[in-house]
Protein backbone atom coordinates (compact mmCIF):
# COMPACT_ATOMS: atom_id res chain seq x y z
CA UNK A 1 0.00 0.00 0.00
CA UNK A 2 1.64 3.59 -1.17
CA UNK A 3 -0.79 6.93 -0.28
CA UNK A 4 0.60 10.30 -1.12
CA UNK A 5 -1.93 13.23 -0.36
CA UNK A 6 -0.36 16.78 -0.84
CA UNK A 7 -3.50 18.66 0.32
CA UNK A 8 -5.02 21.37 2.14
CA UNK A 9 -7.50 19.79 4.50
CA UNK A 10 -7.05 18.17 7.61
CA UNK A 11 -7.59 14.27 7.52
CA UNK A 12 -8.84 11.56 9.76
CA UNK A 13 -5.58 10.00 11.56
CA UNK A 14 -8.18 7.22 13.02
CA UNK A 15 -8.71 6.33 9.69
CA UNK A 16 -5.06 6.90 7.83
CA UNK A 17 -3.91 4.50 10.77
CA UNK A 18 -6.65 1.84 10.38
CA UNK A 19 -5.75 1.38 6.56
CA UNK A 20 -1.87 0.61 7.79
CA UNK A 21 -3.16 -1.12 10.85
CA UNK A 22 -5.34 -3.88 8.59
CA UNK A 23 -2.41 -4.66 6.36
CA UNK A 24 -1.75 -7.68 8.60
CA UNK A 25 1.71 -6.23 9.11
CA UNK A 26 2.30 -6.59 13.23
CA UNK A 27 3.41 -2.69 13.49
CA UNK A 28 2.51 0.58 12.60
CA UNK A 29 4.80 3.27 13.23
CA UNK A 30 3.99 7.76 13.05
CA UNK A 31 4.70 10.87 13.15
CA UNK A 32 2.81 13.50 13.40
CA UNK A 33 3.86 16.76 12.82
CA UNK A 34 1.93 19.98 14.70
CA UNK A 35 2.09 24.08 14.14
CA UNK A 36 3.00 25.30 17.45
CA UNK A 37 1.32 28.08 19.02
CA UNK A 38 4.46 30.07 20.95
CA UNK A 39 5.39 33.32 20.65
CA UNK A 40 2.44 35.04 19.82
CA UNK A 41 2.05 32.74 16.50
CA UNK A 42 -1.14 32.94 15.09
CA UNK A 43 -1.29 30.88 11.66
CA UNK A 44 1.69 29.02 10.18
CA UNK A 45 1.38 29.31 5.74
CA UNK A 46 2.48 26.81 4.15
CA UNK A 47 3.47 27.53 0.18
CA UNK A 48 4.46 24.45 -1.93
CA UNK A 49 5.53 23.75 -5.61
CA UNK A 50 2.92 21.82 -6.86
CA UNK A 51 4.40 20.17 -9.86
CA UNK A 52 7.46 19.50 -8.09
CA UNK A 53 5.81 18.12 -4.61
CA UNK A 54 3.57 15.35 -5.24
CA UNK A 55 6.52 13.27 -7.61
CA UNK A 56 9.13 13.91 -5.10
CA UNK A 57 7.31 12.70 -2.27
CA UNK A 58 6.16 10.01 -4.10
CA UNK A 59 9.38 8.98 -5.15
CA UNK A 60 11.04 8.96 -2.14
CA UNK A 61 8.20 6.35 -0.44
CA UNK A 62 9.50 4.53 -3.28
CA UNK A 63 12.97 4.68 -2.05
CA UNK A 64 11.37 3.96 1.63
CA UNK A 65 9.50 0.33 -0.21
CA UNK A 66 12.97 -0.50 -1.77
CA UNK A 67 15.21 0.04 1.72
CA UNK A 68 12.97 -1.80 4.25
CA UNK A 69 10.62 -4.25 4.25
CA UNK A 70 7.49 -2.72 4.83
CA UNK A 71 4.20 -3.45 4.15
CA UNK A 72 2.41 0.07 3.38
CA UNK A 73 3.34 4.06 3.54
CA UNK A 74 1.23 6.90 3.88
CA UNK A 75 2.53 10.39 3.40
CA UNK A 76 0.28 13.70 3.61
CA UNK A 77 0.92 17.14 3.66
CA UNK A 78 -0.89 19.42 4.05
CA UNK A 79 -0.26 23.05 2.65
CA UNK A 80 -2.21 26.70 3.09
CA UNK A 81 -2.90 28.83 6.25
CA UNK A 82 -2.97 26.32 9.64
CA UNK A 83 -3.58 27.71 13.17
CA UNK A 84 -1.87 26.39 16.11
CA UNK A 85 -2.53 23.14 16.81
CA UNK A 86 -3.76 22.11 13.41
CA UNK A 87 -1.93 19.12 11.49
CA UNK A 88 0.71 19.81 9.06
CA UNK A 89 2.19 16.44 7.93
CA UNK A 90 1.40 12.26 8.82
CA UNK A 91 4.15 10.00 7.95
CA UNK A 92 2.92 6.28 8.58
CA UNK A 93 4.65 2.95 8.12
CA UNK A 94 3.09 -0.98 8.31
CA UNK A 95 5.94 -3.54 8.63
CA UNK A 96 6.20 -6.93 9.68
CA UNK A 97 9.13 -5.66 11.62
CA UNK A 98 9.25 -2.48 14.06
CA UNK A 99 12.52 -1.54 13.61
CA UNK A 100 11.81 -1.08 10.22
CA UNK A 101 8.51 0.42 10.66
CA UNK A 102 10.03 2.83 13.07
CA UNK A 103 13.15 3.61 11.10
CA UNK A 104 11.47 4.01 7.75
CA UNK A 105 9.19 6.61 9.52
CA UNK A 106 12.17 9.03 10.87
CA UNK A 107 13.67 8.34 7.24
CA UNK A 108 10.34 9.49 5.72
CA UNK A 109 10.08 12.72 8.06
CA UNK A 110 13.66 13.90 7.94
CA UNK A 111 13.33 13.81 3.87
CA UNK A 112 10.73 15.83 4.19
CA UNK A 113 12.08 18.69 6.39
CA UNK A 114 14.58 18.65 4.13
CA UNK A 115 13.95 18.11 0.89
CA UNK A 116 10.05 18.31 0.21
CA UNK A 117 9.39 22.09 -1.85
CA UNK A 118 7.72 23.47 1.16
CA UNK A 119 7.73 26.91 2.48
CA UNK A 120 6.51 27.93 5.87
CA UNK A 121 5.48 31.80 6.64
CA UNK A 122 4.96 32.51 10.28
CA UNK A 123 2.16 35.17 11.05
CA UNK A 124 2.28 36.89 14.52
CA UNK A 125 -0.57 38.25 16.63
CA UNK A 126 1.11 42.11 16.30
CA UNK A 127 1.02 41.67 12.20
CA UNK A 128 4.55 40.89 11.47
CA UNK A 129 5.37 38.30 9.56
CA UNK A 130 8.35 35.99 8.74
CA UNK A 131 9.84 33.24 6.53
CA UNK A 132 11.09 30.31 8.71
CA UNK A 133 14.81 29.78 7.95
CA UNK A 134 15.89 26.07 6.93
CA UNK A 135 17.88 23.97 9.61
CA UNK A 136 21.34 22.93 9.07
CA UNK A 137 20.45 20.39 11.67
CA UNK A 138 17.41 19.14 9.61
CA UNK A 139 19.95 18.81 5.62
CA UNK A 140 22.47 17.33 7.98
CA UNK A 141 20.14 14.38 9.52
CA UNK A 142 18.69 13.68 5.77
CA UNK A 143 22.35 13.47 4.62
CA UNK A 144 22.90 11.21 7.53
CA UNK A 145 20.64 8.33 5.76
CA UNK A 146 22.92 8.21 2.89
CA UNK A 147 25.44 7.12 5.12
CA UNK B 1 11.18 30.01 -23.99
CA UNK B 2 11.92 29.66 -20.67
CA UNK B 3 9.40 29.40 -17.54
CA UNK B 4 11.01 30.52 -14.04
CA UNK B 5 9.02 30.00 -10.78
CA UNK B 6 9.52 31.44 -7.63
CA UNK B 7 8.44 30.86 -4.54
CA UNK B 8 8.78 32.06 -0.79
CA UNK B 9 9.95 35.44 -0.21
CA UNK B 10 11.60 34.91 -3.84
CA UNK B 11 8.41 35.45 -4.90
CA UNK B 12 7.40 38.17 -2.60
CA UNK B 13 10.05 39.96 -3.98
CA UNK B 14 10.12 40.01 -7.11
CA UNK B 15 6.24 40.71 -7.05
CA UNK B 16 5.35 37.96 -9.22
CA UNK B 17 5.09 33.79 -9.04
CA UNK B 18 6.12 33.03 -12.95
CA UNK B 19 6.86 34.45 -15.77
CA UNK B 20 8.29 33.27 -19.19
CA UNK B 21 11.71 34.67 -20.90
CA UNK B 22 13.80 33.92 -23.65
CA UNK B 23 15.64 30.87 -23.68
CA UNK B 24 19.47 31.80 -22.39
CA UNK B 25 22.60 31.45 -24.21
CA UNK B 26 23.86 27.58 -24.52
CA UNK B 27 25.93 26.72 -21.64
CA UNK B 28 24.25 29.22 -19.37
CA UNK B 29 23.94 27.75 -15.73
CA UNK B 30 21.35 28.73 -13.14
CA UNK B 31 23.76 31.04 -10.98
CA UNK B 32 24.23 33.12 -14.67
CA UNK B 33 20.56 33.30 -15.60
CA UNK B 34 20.39 34.70 -11.66
CA UNK B 35 23.12 37.19 -11.97
CA UNK B 36 21.35 38.06 -15.09
CA UNK B 37 18.18 38.62 -13.06
CA UNK B 38 19.58 40.39 -10.41
CA UNK B 39 20.49 43.27 -12.76
CA UNK B 40 16.84 43.65 -13.40
CA UNK B 41 14.84 46.49 -11.87
CA UNK B 42 12.03 46.07 -9.24
CA UNK B 43 12.60 43.61 -6.55
CA UNK B 44 14.73 41.10 -8.74
CA UNK B 45 17.80 42.44 -6.96
CA UNK B 46 16.81 41.82 -3.66
CA UNK B 47 15.31 38.50 -4.64
CA UNK B 48 18.72 37.01 -6.16
CA UNK B 49 20.94 39.44 -4.57
CA UNK B 50 22.51 36.86 -2.83
CA UNK B 51 22.65 33.57 -4.34
CA UNK B 52 23.97 31.37 -1.73
CA UNK B 53 20.54 32.12 0.39
CA UNK B 54 19.19 30.10 -2.91
CA UNK B 55 18.01 26.84 -3.68
CA UNK B 56 17.26 26.17 -7.75
CA UNK B 57 14.90 23.05 -9.48
CA UNK B 58 15.32 22.54 -12.78
CA UNK B 59 12.18 20.96 -14.48
CA UNK B 60 10.77 19.50 -10.66
CA UNK B 61 13.98 18.48 -9.92
CA UNK B 62 16.76 20.12 -7.29
CA UNK B 63 19.84 20.93 -8.67
CA UNK B 64 23.48 22.58 -7.73
CA UNK B 65 23.17 26.46 -9.09
CA UNK B 66 26.25 25.38 -11.42
CA UNK B 67 24.13 23.24 -13.46
CA UNK B 68 23.70 24.20 -17.11
CA UNK B 69 19.94 25.08 -17.74
CA UNK B 70 19.99 23.11 -21.05
CA UNK B 71 16.83 22.08 -23.23
CA UNK B 72 15.18 22.31 -19.65
CA UNK B 73 11.37 23.84 -19.56
CA UNK B 74 11.00 25.45 -16.24
CA UNK B 75 13.61 26.81 -13.71
CA UNK B 76 12.31 27.23 -10.09
CA UNK B 77 14.34 29.83 -7.76
CA UNK B 78 13.53 30.13 -3.63
CA UNK B 79 14.81 30.09 -0.74
CA UNK B 80 15.86 26.25 1.28
CA UNK B 81 12.93 24.45 1.99
CA UNK B 82 11.28 23.87 4.86
CA UNK B 83 8.52 21.07 4.99
CA UNK B 84 7.61 18.19 7.52
CA UNK C 1 1.74 14.07 30.70
CA UNK C 2 2.15 10.55 31.34
CA UNK C 3 -0.29 7.60 31.02
CA UNK C 4 0.12 4.16 31.54
CA UNK C 5 -2.72 1.87 30.88
CA UNK C 6 -2.63 -1.81 31.33
CA UNK C 7 -5.99 -2.64 30.30
CA UNK C 8 -8.05 -5.70 28.28
CA UNK C 9 -10.61 -3.47 26.08
CA UNK C 10 -9.40 -1.59 22.91
CA UNK C 11 -8.95 1.82 22.62
CA UNK C 12 -9.59 4.66 20.32
CA UNK C 13 -6.26 5.53 18.43
CA UNK C 14 -8.16 9.17 17.75
CA UNK C 15 -8.06 10.30 21.09
CA UNK C 16 -4.64 8.96 21.80
CA UNK C 17 -2.85 10.71 19.57
CA UNK C 18 -5.70 13.90 20.02
CA UNK C 19 -4.12 13.96 23.52
CA UNK C 20 -0.49 14.37 22.59
CA UNK C 21 -0.71 16.74 19.65
CA UNK C 22 -3.01 19.38 22.39
CA UNK C 23 0.51 19.13 23.75
CA UNK C 24 1.82 21.97 21.56
CA UNK C 25 5.07 20.15 21.03
CA UNK C 26 5.00 20.13 17.23
CA UNK C 27 5.89 16.40 16.77
CA UNK C 28 3.90 13.20 17.81
CA UNK C 29 5.64 10.09 17.30
CA UNK C 30 3.73 6.59 17.92
CA UNK C 31 3.93 2.66 17.45
CA UNK C 32 0.99 0.65 17.56
CA UNK C 33 1.28 -3.45 17.47
CA UNK C 34 -1.43 -5.45 16.18
CA UNK C 35 -2.13 -8.98 16.08
CA UNK C 36 -0.71 -11.13 12.86
CA UNK C 37 -3.22 -13.15 11.46
CA UNK C 38 -0.86 -15.37 9.61
CA UNK C 39 -0.82 -19.70 10.15
CA UNK C 40 -4.19 -20.42 11.04
CA UNK C 41 -3.59 -17.90 14.02
CA UNK C 42 -7.49 -17.13 15.47
CA UNK C 43 -6.21 -15.72 18.69
CA UNK C 44 -3.37 -14.73 20.66
CA UNK C 45 -4.00 -15.09 24.46
CA UNK C 46 -1.89 -12.27 26.92
CA UNK C 47 -1.71 -12.81 29.92
CA UNK C 48 0.59 -10.47 32.45
CA UNK C 49 1.30 -10.07 35.74
CA UNK C 50 -0.63 -7.44 37.66
CA UNK C 51 1.20 -6.23 40.76
CA UNK C 52 4.26 -5.81 38.75
CA UNK C 53 3.26 -4.76 35.02
CA UNK C 54 2.06 -0.84 35.62
CA UNK C 55 4.79 -0.09 38.24
CA UNK C 56 7.76 -1.50 35.57
CA UNK C 57 5.79 0.48 32.58
CA UNK C 58 5.47 3.75 34.54
CA UNK C 59 9.30 3.30 36.22
CA UNK C 60 10.77 2.96 32.09
CA UNK C 61 7.87 5.86 31.36
CA UNK C 62 9.95 8.18 33.41
CA UNK C 63 13.10 7.16 32.73
CA UNK C 64 12.39 7.75 28.88
CA UNK C 65 11.00 11.55 30.56
CA UNK C 66 14.47 11.68 32.14
CA UNK C 67 16.27 10.76 28.90
CA UNK C 68 14.70 12.95 25.85
CA UNK C 69 12.64 16.13 26.49
CA UNK C 70 9.38 15.19 26.12
CA UNK C 71 5.81 16.47 26.45
CA UNK C 72 4.18 13.74 27.02
CA UNK C 73 4.22 9.94 26.95
CA UNK C 74 1.34 7.39 26.62
CA UNK C 75 1.99 3.70 27.02
CA UNK C 76 -1.60 1.26 26.42
CA UNK C 77 -0.74 -2.53 27.00
CA UNK C 78 -3.61 -4.98 26.62
CA UNK C 79 -3.91 -8.08 28.20
CA UNK C 80 -6.66 -11.34 27.51
CA UNK C 81 -7.76 -12.78 24.69
CA UNK C 82 -6.68 -11.10 21.58
CA UNK C 83 -8.09 -11.86 17.39
CA UNK C 84 -6.25 -10.60 14.57
CA UNK C 85 -6.32 -7.58 13.44
CA UNK C 86 -6.71 -6.63 16.99
CA UNK C 87 -4.22 -3.85 18.73
CA UNK C 88 -2.08 -5.08 21.22
CA UNK C 89 0.20 -2.23 22.41
CA UNK C 90 0.32 1.66 21.75
CA UNK C 91 2.98 4.56 22.44
CA UNK C 92 2.78 7.55 21.93
CA UNK C 93 5.85 10.44 22.63
CA UNK C 94 4.85 14.00 22.40
CA UNK C 95 8.38 16.25 22.04
CA UNK C 96 9.25 20.13 20.25
CA UNK C 97 12.09 17.64 18.32
CA UNK C 98 11.10 14.90 16.14
CA UNK C 99 13.95 12.79 16.75
CA UNK C 100 13.41 12.83 20.53
CA UNK C 101 9.67 11.65 19.95
CA UNK C 102 10.98 8.93 17.19
CA UNK C 103 13.97 7.73 19.39
CA UNK C 104 11.81 7.37 22.35
CA UNK C 105 9.04 6.19 21.06
CA UNK C 106 11.67 3.09 19.97
CA UNK C 107 13.44 2.87 23.36
CA UNK C 108 9.93 1.98 25.21
CA UNK C 109 8.84 -0.60 22.59
CA UNK C 110 11.67 -1.82 22.74
CA UNK C 111 11.41 -2.07 26.25
CA UNK C 112 8.01 -3.52 26.38
CA UNK C 113 8.91 -6.53 23.87
CA UNK C 114 12.13 -7.63 26.07
CA UNK C 115 11.15 -6.25 30.06
CA UNK C 116 7.51 -5.63 30.41
CA UNK C 117 6.16 -9.21 32.07
CA UNK C 118 3.87 -10.28 29.78
CA UNK C 119 3.20 -13.85 28.24
CA UNK C 120 1.88 -14.38 24.64
CA UNK C 121 0.18 -18.07 23.88
CA UNK C 122 -1.16 -18.24 20.10
CA UNK C 123 -4.21 -20.14 19.41
CA UNK C 124 -5.09 -22.19 16.31
CA UNK C 125 -8.09 -22.90 13.65
CA UNK C 126 -6.68 -26.34 14.49
CA UNK C 127 -7.04 -26.16 18.15
CA UNK C 128 -3.41 -26.47 18.54
CA UNK C 129 -1.89 -24.12 21.10
CA UNK C 130 1.93 -22.47 21.49
CA UNK C 131 3.76 -20.02 24.11
CA UNK C 132 5.61 -18.07 21.70
CA UNK C 133 8.67 -17.59 22.98
CA UNK C 134 11.25 -15.16 23.24
CA UNK C 135 13.50 -13.88 20.65
CA UNK C 136 17.35 -13.09 21.29
CA UNK C 137 17.14 -10.05 18.91
CA UNK C 138 14.44 -8.07 21.39
CA UNK C 139 16.59 -8.35 24.55
CA UNK C 140 19.93 -7.35 22.44
CA UNK C 141 18.29 -4.35 21.26
CA UNK C 142 16.52 -3.22 24.90
CA UNK C 143 20.29 -3.80 26.39
CA UNK C 144 21.53 -1.53 23.32
CA UNK C 145 19.81 1.69 24.74
CA UNK C 146 22.16 0.95 27.71
CA UNK C 147 25.66 1.66 25.63
CA UNK D 1 5.36 -17.31 55.16
CA UNK D 2 6.55 -16.81 50.96
CA UNK D 3 4.09 -16.53 48.08
CA UNK D 4 4.95 -17.98 44.91
CA UNK D 5 3.15 -16.78 41.72
CA UNK D 6 3.78 -18.56 38.28
CA UNK D 7 3.02 -17.75 34.84
CA UNK D 8 2.73 -19.13 31.04
CA UNK D 9 3.64 -22.36 30.87
CA UNK D 10 5.09 -22.88 34.49
CA UNK D 11 1.48 -21.39 35.79
CA UNK D 12 0.17 -24.57 33.35
CA UNK D 13 2.19 -27.01 34.07
CA UNK D 14 2.50 -26.76 38.15
CA UNK D 15 -1.92 -26.16 37.72
CA UNK D 16 -1.91 -23.89 39.99
CA UNK D 17 -1.13 -19.46 39.56
CA UNK D 18 -0.11 -18.89 43.03
CA UNK D 19 0.87 -20.85 46.60
CA UNK D 20 2.28 -20.04 49.64
CA UNK D 21 5.05 -22.24 51.27
CA UNK D 22 7.28 -22.27 54.43
CA UNK D 23 10.27 -19.77 54.55
CA UNK D 24 13.06 -21.19 52.75
CA UNK D 25 16.28 -21.29 55.13
CA UNK D 26 18.28 -17.97 55.59
CA UNK D 27 20.79 -17.50 52.24
CA UNK D 28 18.60 -19.89 50.14
CA UNK D 29 18.55 -18.16 46.20
CA UNK D 30 15.95 -18.35 43.69
CA UNK D 31 17.66 -20.62 42.07
CA UNK D 32 18.23 -22.92 45.04
CA UNK D 33 14.09 -22.56 45.77
CA UNK D 34 13.62 -23.65 42.35
CA UNK D 35 15.45 -27.27 42.75
CA UNK D 36 13.92 -27.76 45.97
CA UNK D 37 10.35 -27.14 44.03
CA UNK D 38 11.52 -29.29 40.97
CA UNK D 39 11.89 -32.13 43.35
CA UNK D 40 8.30 -32.25 44.20
CA UNK D 41 5.40 -34.63 42.47
CA UNK D 42 3.26 -33.36 39.54
CA UNK D 43 3.97 -31.16 37.30
CA UNK D 44 6.65 -29.30 39.46
CA UNK D 45 9.60 -31.24 37.47
CA UNK D 46 8.47 -30.44 34.04
CA UNK D 47 8.06 -26.50 35.06
CA UNK D 48 11.18 -26.10 36.81
CA UNK D 49 13.67 -29.18 35.66
CA UNK D 50 15.39 -26.58 33.35
CA UNK D 51 16.56 -23.43 34.78
CA UNK D 52 17.97 -22.08 31.84
CA UNK D 53 14.58 -21.48 30.38
CA UNK D 54 13.11 -19.73 33.54
CA UNK D 55 13.17 -15.99 34.78
CA UNK D 56 12.43 -14.75 37.95
CA UNK D 57 11.05 -11.74 40.15
CA UNK D 58 11.38 -10.71 43.70
CA UNK D 59 8.54 -7.97 45.04
CA UNK D 60 8.19 -7.43 41.42
CA UNK D 61 11.52 -6.74 40.24
CA UNK D 62 13.56 -8.81 37.56
CA UNK D 63 16.37 -10.47 39.60
CA UNK D 64 19.28 -13.29 38.12
CA UNK D 65 18.92 -16.73 39.54
CA UNK D 66 21.60 -16.30 41.63
CA UNK D 67 19.43 -14.27 44.01
CA UNK D 68 19.36 -14.73 47.54
CA UNK D 69 15.30 -14.68 48.48
CA UNK D 70 16.12 -12.57 51.65
CA UNK D 71 12.90 -10.70 53.49
CA UNK D 72 11.05 -11.31 50.10
CA UNK D 73 7.33 -11.49 50.35
CA UNK D 74 6.86 -13.05 46.68
CA UNK D 75 8.83 -14.62 44.46
CA UNK D 76 7.80 -15.33 40.94
CA UNK D 77 8.92 -17.69 38.53
CA UNK D 78 7.83 -17.57 34.37
CA UNK D 79 9.51 -18.13 31.00
CA UNK D 80 11.26 -14.53 29.27
CA UNK D 81 8.23 -12.25 28.82
CA UNK D 82 7.40 -11.78 25.22
CA UNK D 83 5.30 -8.12 25.98
CA UNK D 84 4.92 -5.73 23.10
Amino acid sequence: MKRVAIQSGDFDMAAELAALESLGGGGVASFTGVVRGESGLIALELEHYPAMTAPQVDRIVDEALARWPLLGVSVIHRFGRLEPGARIVFVGTASRHRAAALASCAFLIDWLKSHAPFWKKEHFADGATAWVAAQAEDEAKAQGWNA
Amino acid sequence: MLTLVYFAWVRESIGRDEERIERPAPGTTVAGLIATLAAREGGYAEALGDPTKLRAAIDQHFVPLDTVIGEAREVALFPPVTGG
